[in-house]
């Protein structure tokens, strides 16, 4: 017997259907903006590390602006996010103030958390409807399904989305979330940002079947594949998905292919990937494939990225000003973020 | 007084919460159309619909997980893991997630969530159906636990749980479920978290039980009373945040204590007692704290070994009388 | 993008095929008497429990008596298999003798498990290659790739083969088994026994997706389908299952339709069950349907059955009564069994 | 004597016991091609080849699950949990399965297997990378819980370990890998499970520690010597089974107790040194048994949160001073 799954392949959105998706000029800008804010970030935290400046693990961003980016313009500033340890891009993707991020990532009280949870959970952020940032992998799936449940109950018209990587779909955490999501019809999108690798290891060396994507299907999901380096892509298929889903089709699920720029932490100079595949990945890195595609639909100029850098750079440079002069929680503040009381 | 058995005392506890509050959801295995598999959440489904009593997959990682998520938006979930044993495999979800949320947001969130679960010692149920952990918790600060002894008890901590802002690991003795009938209100009641309770006064030596050892160190108090050794019996009810203070004053009085849980010797809740009271009141002690355990081996199945196993009012009385001879 | 993936159904085996499989009269016979004495052994283990002559909790086989002896009888004697707590059946198959099985169920210290065990780890036996029974639902199947690591690092040609339920394939356990088994292509025959429920709960209510097959196709397993009630169908199903794990194909999977007859443990009536679906599988309980089978083919006749009904009630009866006056054992031993010394 | 790094012992360890014996085989997320996150595995997969050394999916369960299967079959898996925290995801696999099989078997099996994870406190990781929770373990008897606290023992530990019929947990500091260098002998030496070691003579207080509290004890030990002080540190270094002889004996000629452990307060490992001393030796306390721990607070990132948060030579010596005074 053969045995078909449909999963739907998003292909890559040319610049003529720009207008199509209703993205205008300001818009597109925007998108690229908060890509390049991303990536200038990234490269000043890793900075900071290697100065020693700051410390711990440290997840980056750098390569996958696309993802967050594209995501988070395609779903509704309400619907609650659930973010990983790879987190600094969503939660600047969502609008979280960089000197925020800054300051938890130096451990400061002025940070998202308080300086108490880190990088690895700086995306947490109330305030900007992300509820959650695990640094467990794959535990954000059942959680995000119980927010969707909640949604449901509530008979909101939000959903729940839900970030995490290649590496996550080979937990139980995963099977059993997504069982859940799909038996019961709750209102969650999935993303699984494909970034090739877990930790040191190529997902393909550890993974069996077809696809992540494959398996989601299998577990009932409406799937989706898509480029997730074409920042464009990711909004339309997120546009979609998201659309499937907040109209009460059930969990949808996306697996977009991207590529780490860099090692899984700060420190990890990524040695074990073949060096051509870095190449051939590298000619298809997120923002320059999406500022080339701008500059040709005549969008931006070199004079409005300068100025774009301009302000980022400014931006940057006071969040790490702010931060560092920042003052630490006194310990004795720790015991009131244990238990609600009364 | 009415009595109501310790299953039929917390059903009402569940049915007046959802009735109160339209927040308070449940879900587990077996909950809804079957009512449980111990008639704990009887005819819920019949009163509040599909969409706050559901059934779920096995998949105890995802029923807690998803606690945690509904209740980071403000629902009041009530999750039922069916064995102890299977809490460990939604674990991850309950100590590293929902413990430690609202610490690492830096206070931003809160979890009002339960979950409840029950220990099986006592049915028979082999090596894999009987564990009983929950000073495991202990090192899990975040979580509230709380245990309890008597019908009345579990009716008002229950409610007390649910309506708590924190999350609770409520765990149930399977054992007492329809073997233990007990008094309870029929008007509305609650009972603190976080309160130890003086369940009989005496001044010789003080028990501290917790769960099903209540009704072994009551029985135990019982028959020492005959042989003129007075006992004072102090149920724990909640294990985290203990309640110090209340056994600390009980062995200031009796200079004796004597700790009876259904968790094996080493590294159980007794040891936590232990230590605290040595700590607080080492010199009101005329003897060391002595814990009454099951032996620190797995859980025999063969029903007269189990019952040898296991902690008694003859174990205990036994105790006592060897600390005040 | 349709992707599809190939499940093999094997469809139920005509008896004219029989002698095509190499079954020969003896092993027919054979195969009817192991199902038999399950059957009736089962039926007595309710009994003695409603008579309050055995207590806990016990999980009785009736009803899927064809999968347990097809497949015993398609693997090798020495291939370890991992039974559940639903597995008096699987340990009568395997040629546990039913005293040693009986013992256990009463605590005694003739049991295969010296009465520590009971029902649930019952089937527990390293003289008959069940190196484990476990009662925790889905956790055997990541103990059974591990057994097959062993056994493909020694080079060995024998297979794991692994017992469990419809409601496992919605644990994480399962998804993490499977995908280790298939991603190190490790010999290990899975079996799941979808008697379509899990406990009280009907499983289509909380499984998402095309079926449970469809999951381990999507895990990357050699995939199979097939009807459990006809032991010949199970015989060949899992010869062909087994043969392509032993040549080196990597683990398969398989999932029988199966049925209960009764309820989830002896105390249960199984009142939540729709009559006629019932009704329904009775027509094709696996006794009588090969009963029947093997008297149209003339293989047997009333008196054999007669006389092999009489056999199998002096070996119960016998086991009983041999259990009933055995010792337990003494309490202290039972510090003997926690570590093994020296 | 040469010096090596812990994570180098533990290294030498592995590859001795592989070169020793075929049956030991390693796996677990990262340890093969990259070596291990922290370089514990480094050059075995080249030596061994992928049969013996392998990366797994990201699946706790499944890895714990494996080695259970693989260890009944008579091989010496040695399994890799990058973290503690995640542990839990296994748990199941290593409390109810592990720890279990053989008792519950009435004795047929041995499980011959190795689960090693390290914790990451002192490491600036957060609320769920930091985690250490080995008192649970007391709990779960039939695994033995082996924490070492100096390259040396590290070594001889883990190769005892891995000899051992029984599954053994073995709970590595992250924090020491790299930053503690001690002296190793060239010559093959096993250090026996189960046996606790006096790390230092001294006759006015005992400390007990275990794994990166015994290099504090030491140092605090050696400040107050300068003090006038004496103090003995036994390293507890196997926490199950517990060698409470060497304990209770060092606490019968010092009379005083301090216990040091990574664990948070409530129900850590020095809950169940103290009360079993107090068992064992009331008479001969001259003070009651003092816990050092972290507080009952999940671990906090901010990397001076989390030192004020650890336990360290000072917190250890205040303590032996107030003891004294
Ligand atoms: C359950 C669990 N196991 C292991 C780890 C250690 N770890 C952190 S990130 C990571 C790799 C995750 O890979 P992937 O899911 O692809 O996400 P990516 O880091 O590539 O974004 C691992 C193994 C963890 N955090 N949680
Ligand atoms: C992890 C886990 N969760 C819950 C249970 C309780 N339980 C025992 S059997 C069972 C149903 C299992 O159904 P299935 O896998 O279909 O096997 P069957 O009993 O039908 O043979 C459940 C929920 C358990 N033993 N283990
Ligand atoms: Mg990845
Ligand atoms: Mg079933």
């Amino acid at each position: 017997m053969r045995l078909c799954m449909s999963i739907e392949v998003v292909g890559e959105v040319p610049v003529s259907s720009y207008g199509e998706l209703g993205l205008g000029h300001d818009i597109l800008v925007g998108m690229l903006r908060d890509m390049l804010l991303i990536r200038r970030f990234e490269e000043r935290v890793e900075r900071l590390f290697l100065e020693g400046k700051l410390i711990g693990p440290s997840h980056l961003y750098l390569g996958q602006e696309a993802v967050a980016v594209g995501v988070m313009r395609a779903i509704r500033r309400d619907d609650p996010v659930v973010s990983t340890y790879r987190g600094h891009g969503h939660a600047l993707a969502r609008g979280v103030p960089p000197r925020a991020v800054m300051a938890e990532l130096f451990g400061k009280a002025a940070g998202t958390c308080k300086g108490v949870g880190g990088s690895m959970h700086v995306a947490m952020s109330v305030e900007h409807n992300i509820p959650m940032a695990t640094a467990i992998v794959g535990s954000g799936i059942p959680i995000g399904a119980g927010i969707g449940l909640a949604l449901k109950y509530r008979g909101e018209d939000r959903i729940a989305v839900v970030f995490f990587g290649d590496g996550a779909a080979n937990t139980g955490a995963f099977a059993e979330g997504l069982n859940l999501a799909a038996a019961w019809k709750l209102p969650v999108l999935f993303i699984c940002e494909n970034n090739q690798y877990s930790e040191f290891t190529p997902i393909r060396s550890v993974f069996a079947g077809e696809s992540i994507a494959a398996r989601a299907s299998a577990y009932g999901l409406k799937t989706f594949q898509a480029f997730g380096n074409d920042v464009i892509t990711v909004y339309k298929t997120a546009k979609i998905a998201s659309e499937h889903v907040r109209g009460g089709g059930g969990p949808a699920f996306i697996e977009f292919q991207t590529y780490r720029m860099k090692g899984h932490g700060v420190y990890d100079t990524a040695w074990y990937r073949p060096k051509e595949e870095v190449e051939e990945w590298m000619k298809r890195e997120p923002i320059s494939l999406f500022t080339s595609k701008l500059k040709q639909a005549g969008v931006i100029d070199d004079g409005k990225l300068r100025e774009i850098e301009e302000e980022i750079k400014e931006i940057i440079d006071e969040a790490v000003e702010e931060a560092e002069k920042s003052p630490y929680l006194p310990f004795q503040e720790l015991y009131n973020l244990v238990y609600v009381e009364g | 007084m009415r009595e109501l058995s310790f299953a039929e005392a917390l059903n009402e506890a569940l049915r007046e919460e959802m009735r109160r509050d339209d927040s308070v959801i449940i879900f587990g295995e077996d909950v809804a159309k079957p009512g449980g598999v111990y008639k704990v959440t009887k005819g819920l489904l019949e009163e509040f619909g599909p969409e706050r009593v559901r059934d779920t997959p096995i998949s105890e990682a995802a029923i807690v997980g998803a606690a945690v998520g509904a209740a980071l938006m403000g629902l009041r979930p009530v999750a039922e893991i069916m064995y102890m044993d299977f809490l460990t495999i939604g674990l991850d979800q309950l100590v590293t997630h929902a413990a430690k949320a609202r610490f690492m947001s830096g206070g931003q969130v809160k979890l009002p969530m339960v979950v409840r679960c029950q220990y099986s010692l006592g049915r028979v149920h082999g090596s894999q159906h009987s564990q009983f952990f929950p000073s495991w918790f202990l090192q899990a600060p975040g979580l509230k636990v709380v245990l309890p002894g008597t019908p009345r008890d579990a009716k008002g901590l229950l409610k007390s749980a649910i309506r708590d802002d924190n999350p609770v690991l409520f765990v149930e003795s399977g054992v007492l479920y329809h073997r233990m009938k007990g008094p309870v209100p029929e008007e509305e009641y609650l009972v603190p978290l976080g309160k130890a309770d003086v369940k009989r006064r005496g001044d010789d030596v003080t028990v501290v039980a917790v769960s099903r050892t209540v009704r072994e160190a009551l029985a135990a108090a019982e028959k020492l009373e005959e042989e003129g050794v007075s006992v004072e019996v102090v149920d724990l009810m909640t294990i985290q945040p203990m309640d110090k203070e209340a056994i600390v004053e009980s062995v200031k009085k009796t200079n004796r204590l004597v700790i009876a849980d259904d968790s094996v010797k080493t590294g159980g809740i007794s040891a936590e007692v232990a230590a605290m009271v040595v700590e607080e009141a080492f010199d009101y002690l005329d003897a060391p704290p002595v814990r009454v355990n099951s032996p620190t081996l797995p859980v025999p199945f063969s029903p007269p070994l189990e019952r040898e196993y296991m902690v008694d009012s003859e174990k205990i009385a036994d105790a006592v009388r060897r600390l005040v001879k």
